[in-house]
């Protein structure tokens, strides 16, 4: 197994609730609730999960875009809360985020050549000269055209927004790319553009992906491993092919019976699940799933389940497995 | 939402093409601008006043400010189309020169209190903590103070440092900008909180811009509608301001006319009842102003701001 | 709710104290005072009076003595007229109160209104028409419209009265009192409204076009409700709403009349004894003038954050 | 079975200062008693503008429909006066749409909006409509319906305010039920969820849906019968297992193939070329043609019709024309 590319242990990060005379904290919502995640190089990495699982702060949390409360994120075996303001913004270029919403992630002021050029001039990876050339460069890569270089966001639609975001985090030749809900927004036959996109692009530039959606069918398209979050809580990592033919978690077998499948007629076993997501300011005790699980024993409301490996590459929380 | 070509080149850039022919958001606004008549017609209206003022006099035989006894309080005539004061001075051309005056300090003043109000907001909604506190609370608290008697104190302290009267317009300027800044602060705030939280902004982290670039570049452009519309929508309210402190003697005083003092004819109650031409056009040119200026800055909001239709 | 209302009134108060005290140092900034304005008086006795009225001491001193007398219950005793300011105030306060409700309640009515229909028929000549005019009504500068109406209607037409609130030497009693009373107040009541009426006009068409722009009127249409159902349970009330806010801003308008007007229309109320104290530099008087509105401004404020707070269940909670 | 809803030849057209906009131009469609029929395509394609048009609430402003029939139960909607139509609305046919959250009034109680299609429609007083009001959260699988309904939108989730929305939209028992979009603002578990009632629902009460959605596993999971729509055009109709089975639409087909299936991986997806047309520039042709890997000369320049291509399957596309004109 090689050196791991990110590092991210045991990290948690609260958002206090304020409230009261003197703005006192008098809660907290665990967004991300003690994650552990190891992402090795050339790797995609899915996670999934729903509302409120708190996966994309994780996402954000991972390339320090937010502070942590506690925990390591280690990149390349550098931590990257320890480094001074300065040296992460160095680093910055190898550490890109993509959103999920292509529309207000461009500044609808700034044109698409510029926008993608800036950050290399900034971090002098390319000379004044250079930098049109690195642009148009990484914009065929990207599937737009050389005549898009003078635009402005809003002559674009979603699909080539997301095709904007992705060139200018990949004209930085980052190591890693997290992608937060890169598709999402976008209709089924732009999506697999994109999808594809993502996906050349890992093979020619090597690069490593955080890919975070509520998909399942993209994350195992796209994924080769997965981890599977409720609640800030890590369910269940694994790799694709033995999560999708043998989930362990019963929020993971919920989730992937719950996916509609465009087949018609398909027998399956379903596993409706009851009631609706806790609100995540105030989790259910023991394991946060324990409300919705069909499985529950008493245990479950008052112990929680360790995030175990339970062989190869796979770690589950919950005390039935 | 696909291109549309023509249009006028924006602001240069270092990578993009400068000879560029794409639009910007700014062509598109200036376009729809354009096609709103409301406002056009308030901006003609405006850029006529403005010419007026300041041009119209030159060609006027009446700019003397000479006494003449054989013409005094003449109604309207051929002569003297809005006929002529006590001392026998020409309305029309005593009005052309109030409306320098009065035109110059509703711009002045809106240039220094958007200028005073959008730095002291930005300041606050950009580095927020102590500096926004004691920025919004000084606000507040000017906020608290009703501004009339405000004005009416402060124009009296400054009535007896004996400011002469010829720069008693530059005092006034200033006390309409100390009054009306806290308002505008608080929206310019407003503005930056939220365009602080806006993705790209999010974005520009990302990419590891520096701290100078993102404000420049990514902030403050996106600031600017907001600013352009607080601007123009500001002007009236000055322009009338500074009519209400003249008329009661506190502003601009004679022999500097302007349209607020010019309209203390009225308090003679002779003048008043028996020789409207004395007040009643400088009134007009007042609300003509003001109107025209409102319908212009509403139409620049609806098509720089379209978030805040009111 | 009472965390919020603890906060925001310790904030009040805080907020009243500096504004107090910034206006009791501008007032005693401000040159000349009522004592040196009276050329009767000889310069020892203009010496006594000021060591009486306690003139002399420094500022903060001053205020702290004005202050202690405010929390009494007590503004001061007015120079000129040599009553108790808060006699002077219970004099002409009702005055003011009378021109300023009548205004503001055909400005909301008249408003209200006018937005709605306007808002409902957007792009129609109506809403145009009403555009323009709330414009114009924006753009008036308060004093002249106040002459220009005199002049047309009281004094060329002889229509209305041309100011104050009886004829002079009237002593019409009742009925006939009533009448003479509503004939004078007609032409401010009339400008007030014009003036007030452009913003709010504007401020409430703005919000119900783009309450009827949201989801949930579509899902009422959907619903098959009829049209005036839509527009007065689920838009209006939606887009009425904010505008609860500007009841509380209301109140220093309200209480504290209005100077402009009263001064043009001659009308005794508390702004026009503003307006004649300023010329008298009657101290006592302007510092409680100013601190009331101040005080009513505040006051507003909080008030308007509470019926906001009441109004709204989505704020209600928190 | 009886035709519920027919629309024929529907157009609805939007008029913006740069041109007209054809969100819907010429669509025929039927939706029979107890059937759910999906209207399935990508943003943009109309399918939210015609389910808007039988409601008679896709005309405003700057929208109108311009032509076409929509016969419902025999009647022509685009023939009544607007209270015939609207007492046919959320009484008859009801419907639903994809952002719960906004699509409640935020001020008042949820249970209030429930009452209101029972006191408008079926004349309830204000104590029956509310019992049955509670009676309907309940049945939509809330507990204690009796507090909810106090509750306001704000304080419930986007799952159960869907649900909130169905119990309004059934109350008055409808003949047809729209529903646009109604999981795409949902997690996939309350989804299934979702679906599962609508099923349920129609199963009891022989109710029928027209549903609109982008999303094939939803259409796959719910249809009796499919209408696929690309740039305000009906391309393909037909039953769900035919459709599906036998695509015979190159943008049917690209659609199927561009969506990635849990449990049937493959290493390339298929991606459609190209994106949407502007809707502002469209000229006589199949729309389709700059993205079809089958283009022909005659696609560019004619527009195809919807033909025949089998039992109840229909498609609009030139490869199928001469075959199905000579046969």
């Amino acid at each position: 197994m090689s050196e791991p590319l990110l590092d991210i242990r045991r990290l948690k990060k609260y958002f206090p609730i304020k409230s009261g005379l003197l703005n006192r904290t008098v809660g907290q919502v665990k967004a991300v609730d003690d994650i552990s995640i190891t992402i090795r190089p050339g790797e995609t990495f899915g996670l999934v999960g729903e509302s409120g699982s708190g996966k994309s702060t994780v996402g954000r949390t991972a390339i320090r875009l937010t502070d942590k409360t506690e925990g390591e994120v280690a990149f390349k075996g550098v931590d990257l809360y320890a480094l001074p303001p300065q040296e992460l913004r160095k680093l910055r270029p190898k550490l890109q985020l993509i959103f999920q919403d292509p529309y207000s992630s461009l500044n609808p002021r700034v044109r698409v050549g510029d926008a993608i050029g800036e950050a290399l001039l900034e971090h002098g990876l390319a000379s004044k000269d250079e930098v049109r050339d690195r642009v148009l460069d990484v914009l065929s890569l990207c599937g737009l055209s050389s005549y898009h270089i003078d635009r402005f966001p809003h002559e674009f639609s979603g699909g080539q927004r997301q095709r904007i975001g992705i060139a200018r985090a990949l004209v930085l030749n980052p190591e890693l790319i997290v992608a937060d809900e890169p598709v999402s927004a976008l209709d089924v036959s732009i999506q697999a553009q994109i999808i594809n996109l993502f996906r050349r692009l890992q093979e020619t530039n090597g690069l490593t992906y955080l890919f975070i959606s509520h998909d399942l069918s993209v994350v195992e398209h796209l994924c080769s491993r997965v981890g599977v979050m409720y609640l800030g809580s890590m369910a269940e990592t694994a790799s694709r092919d033995d999560l999708f033919r043998e989930p362990l978690h019963p929020y993971t077998k919920a989730l992937l019976s719950a996916v509609p499948i465009p087949i018609p007629k398909l027998k399956r076993e379903r596993i409706v699940l009851k009631g609706d997501i806790p609100n995540p300011a105030n989790p259910p005790s023991g394991c946060k799933f324990h409300t919705r699980c069909p499985f529950a024993v008493a245990r479950c409301a008052e112990e929680r389940p360790e995030f175990r490996h339970v062989g190869g590459e796979r770690y589950v929380a919950c005390h039935l497995v | 939402m696909s291109a549309i070509s023509g249009g006028l080149p924006a602001a240069d850039t270092p990578i993009a093409r400068k000879e560029s022919v794409r639009t910007s958001l700014w062509a598109l606004a200036l376009r729809r601008l354009l096609q709103n008549k409301l406002a056009m017609a308030g901006g003609i209206v405006v850029a006529l006043m403005f010419a007026i003022c300041f041009i119209g006099p030159l060609f006027s035989p009446y700019t003397d400010n000479k006494i003449h006894m054989a013409l005094m309080n003449k109604p309207p005539n051929w002569k003297h189309w809005l006929g002529t004061d006590a001392l026998g001075r020409d309305v029309l051309t005593r009005v052309m020169q109030a409306g320098r005056i009065s035109l110059t300090v509703g711009l002045a003043s809106m240039v220094l209190s958007v200028f005073l109000g959008s730095l002291l907001g930005a300041i606050a909604g950009y580095y927020r903590g102590i500096a926004d506190q004691i920025i919004m609370r000084i606000g507040d608290l000017l906020l608290t103070v009703p501004s009339l008697p405000l004005l009416f104190i402060l124009g009296a302290l400054l009535s007896e440092w004996k400011v002469p009267p010829e720069d008693r317009m530059y005092i006034v300027m200033l006390l309409l900008s100390f009054v009306n800044w806290p308002g505008i602060a608080r929206m310019v705030r407003g503005e930056v909180l939220s365009l602080r939280e806006r993705e790209f902004m999010q974005a520009a982290t990302v990419l590891g811009l520096s701290a100078r670039r993102k404000l420049f570049r990514h902030l403050l452009p996106n600031l600017v509608p907001l600013l352009i519309v607080i601007a123009s929508l500001n002007i009236g309210g000055a322009v009338l301001s500074e009519s209400v402190l003249s008329f009661f003697g506190l502003g601009v005083m004679p022999p500097t006319p302007t349209w607020g003092n010019m309209i203390d004819a009225a308090n003679n109650l002779i003048d008043f009842q028996q020789r409207p031409w004395l007040w009643i056009p400088p009134g007009f040119c007042i609300f003509a102003t003001v109107i025209a200026v409102n319908l212009f800055g509403d139409g620049l909001r609806d098509v720089l701001d379209p978030k805040q239709k009111r | 709710m009472s965390a919020f209302l603890t906060k925001r009134l310790l904030y009040t108060v805080v907020i009243l104290l500096a504004a107090s005290l910034l206006i009791f140092s501008l007032y005693a900034w401000t040159p000349g005072d009522f004592i040196s304005g009276n050329i009767k008086l000889t310069p020892e006795r203009k010496a006594e009076l000021r060591e009486i009225y306690g003139l002399n001491k420094p500022v903060l001193e001053r205020y702290a003595t004005w202050m202690k007398h405010a929390f009494h219950g007590d503004l001061g005793y007015s120079l000129a007229q040599q009553k108790p300011v808060l006699t002077l105030f219970n004099e002409y306060i009702w005055n003011s109160f009378l021109l300023a409700a009548v205004s503001t309640f055909f400005t909301w009515l008249i408003a209200v209104v006018i937005g709605v229909v306007a808002a409902y028929k957007q792009y129609s000549w109506f809403d145009t028409l009403v555009m323009v005019v709330i414009f114009g009504a924006m753009s008036l500068p308060s004093f002249f419209i106040g002459l220009f109406l005199i002049k047309i209607l009281a004094v060329d037409w002889k229509l209305l009265p041309p100011g104050g609130m009886l004829t002079t030497g009237s002593n019409a009693t009742g009925i006939a009192y009533f009448r003479e009373v509503v004939r004078h107040m007609t032409l401010p009541v009339v400008v007030m409204t014009l003036l007030g009426i452009g913003s709010l006009t504007r401020y409430i068409r703005g919000n119900l076009i783009d309450v009827l722009k949201q989801d949930y009127i579509r899902t009422a249409r959907a619903k098959g409700l009829k049209e005036r159902k839509v527009l007065f349970k689920h838009a209006l009330r939606n887009a009425l709403l904010p505008a609860i806010t500007l009841v509380g801003f209301e109140l220093p308008s309200l209480f504290g009349g209005s100077l402009i007007i009263e001064k043009i229309f001659n009308w005794p109320g508390i702004g026009q004894l503003y307006m004649q104290s300023f010329g008298l530099r009657d101290y006592p008087l302007l510092m409680g003038f100013t601190v009331l509105i101040a005080i009513l401004t505040v006051i507003g404020t909080l008030l308007s954050d509470i019926l906001y707070r009441v109004a709204d269940p989505r704020v209600r909670l928190q | 079975m009886r035709d519920l809803l027919t629309i024929e030849n529907l157009r609805t057209h939007f008029f913006a200062p740069e041109g007209t906009i054809k969100a819907v131009d010429g669509v025929s469609l039927r939706v029979r008693e107890g059937e759910t029929v999906c209207i399935v395509g990508e943003s943009g394609c109309g399918k939210s503008i015609t389910a808007l048009s039988v409601m008679g609430l896709a005309a405003g402003s700057s929208g109108k429909v311009v032509g076409g029939r929509i016969e419902f139960d025999g009647r022509n909607l685009l023939e009544l006066d607007k209270n015939e139509l609207r007492t046919l609305r959320g009484h008859e046919i009801a419907m639903i749409f994809q952002e719960p959250m906004s699509s409640l009034n935020p001020v008042l109680p949820v249970g209030e909006q429930i009452m209101e299609p029972l006191i408008e429609h079926l004349k309830l007083g204000k104590k029956a409509a509310r019992a049955r009001a509670i009676e309907l959260i309940a049945q939509v699988g809330i507990a204690r319906p009796e507090q909810i309904a106090n509750a306001y939108p704000h304080e419930l989730s986007g799952g159960m305010l869907q649900r909130i929305m169905i119990a309004a939209a059934i109350s008055c028992s409808p003949k047809l039920l729209i529903a646009d979009e109604p999981t795409t603002a949902l997690d996939v578990t309350i989804q299934a969820q979702i679906l599962d009632m609508l099923r349920r629902f129609k199963a009891e009460s022989n109710m029928s849906i027209l549903l609109i959605t982008h999303d094939l596993g939803v259409v796959a999971e719910m249809a009796d019968y499919v209408v696929v729509m690309y740039a305000g055009k009906v391309v393909e109709e037909g039953e769900v297992t035919e459709l599906f089975s036998h695509p015979k639409h190159p943008y049917t087909k690209g659609l199927l193939r561009s969506k990635p299936i849990l449990n049937h991986r493959q290493d390339e997806l298929y991606a459609i070329p190209g994106q949407v047309p502007n809707p502002l520039e469209l000229t006589v042709s199949c729309y389709f043609h700059d993205r079809c890997g089958q283009c022909m000369d005659v696609c560019r320049s004619r527009e195809p019709r919807l033909r025949e291509a089998g039992e109840r399957h229909r498609v609009a596309c030139w490869l199928y024309e001469e075959a199905v004109a000579y046969v």
